[in-house]
């Protein structure tokens, strides 16, 4: 299983704050379990489109191209604006 | 070198925060920032939310603190950050740093401030006379970053 | 906008300075300079001398204090310059910018430091455990301004 | 008259801290002044000779082609080590 966090705006447009996703022991990259969320209905296809988008695994911001496994926790956000 | 970071929906004090960041006896320079919720332009501000990602917002400030350390001769660096609702002219967080020379301490503090705005975890909401909006990310927040890169 | 200025042998309290300089609604950022007697690499620190112009200092720092409220948005500066004996540790001057943005606030923070630091008529005199020394003006401190011309 | 003022390091290397100088009503500039300053004994001609030492008129800094005339502060010192 890989837990997946939904935050601030993204967390309100989605009515999701966490899915988890079963990803049967394969290492997946974040930009294919997007695609797999994206898939869900036109709203998530839209929310999640969003080119600002931010993605963190194991709460380190990385890029799409990082890879999440098994027991990861895989976080989606808009920009932040702190401080 | 010591660090000291927080996450909290208590309020802080500058003072507390100050008079340990001077402990130093080598320390000959302290900069501090704070920011407040300030009230807007176009419409009235009943108030804000700060939300965060709990968890990350603590290694996010950690990771930042050390960066500056790492960067800057520094003796001491203070983060502290608040969540939750605030109400106009509350504090929301506060940056110190201590240094043996001035340079140094104005740098470290606001790379600190810089790097917060763009790679911590947290999100605004206003709360209006005209409803609720999350805060947009602004442009100028981003650029700031190229000068340290 | 306010401007503060004061040239004093008492000590003074940055948690007023700060309570002060927040109270503008419209103020978002503050950024405060302290700066502290600090210990010396190769031998003992009693403690040190301040000497100035009176007159003159109140009026260079009134002048500093003015060119960075023509230069930046901002609400409040405030400068506190000591004078007189001081031991380790003392705080010798303070410099307070409150502004609407973090941009302004730190850059005429650094400002006001950076001239006071060349133009306002202070001198130390260290008391060390090998005899009073005058403090020399230091190259970096002038190269500091480059930036603001 | 002009009331001269000497501060720091440079008041305790003449042993002076302040000192009238008769100007007869003219106008002279800072330049001519620390001349005749310079002219009075061997330490003075040294101690005023520092390319660094810095002047004042009436409590404002000015460089040495300023001119000062009958009832100005005119004052000299060394580079500022305050802050």
């Amino acid at each position: 299983m890989i837990k997946i966090l939904f935050f601030a705006a993204l967390r309100e447009r989605l009515d999701c704050e966490q899915y988890l996703l079963s990803c049967e022991g394969n290492t997946l990259d974040v930009a294919s379990v997007l695609s797999q969320l994206q898939s869900r209905c036109q709203n998530w296809q839209q929310e999640l489109s969003h080119t600002d988008l931010l993605c963190a695994v194991n709460q380190q911001l990385v890029p799409l191209t990082a890879s999440v496994q098994d027991g990861d926790e895989l976080a989606f956000f808009p920009p932040v604006t702190g401080g | 070198m010591s660090i000291f970071v927080a996450v909290q929906s208590d309020d802080f004090c500058l003072a507390s925060e100050y008079s340990e960041l001077r402990r130093n006896a080598a320390c000959g320079a302290i900069v501090t920032f704070s920011g407040l919720v300030r009230e807007l332009h176009d419409t009235v501000l009943h108030g804000m939310t700060l939300e965060h990602y709990p968890g990350m917002t603590e290694q996010a400030l950690t990771q930042i603190a050390t960066d500056a350390l790492n960067h800057w001769q520094l003796a001491a660096v203070h983060v502290i950050h608040r969540v939750g609702r605030l109400k106009p002219n509350e504090q929301i967080v506060f940056v110190g740093v201590a240094s043996a020379h001035r340079p140094a301490a104005f740098a470290a503090c606001e790379f600190i401030m810089d790097y917060l705005k763009n790679r911590a975890p947290f999100w605004k909401k206003e709360h209006t006379a005209e409803g609720d909006y999350w805060v947009e990310a602004k442009a100028s927040d981003q650029h700031a970053l190229a000068r340290w890169e």
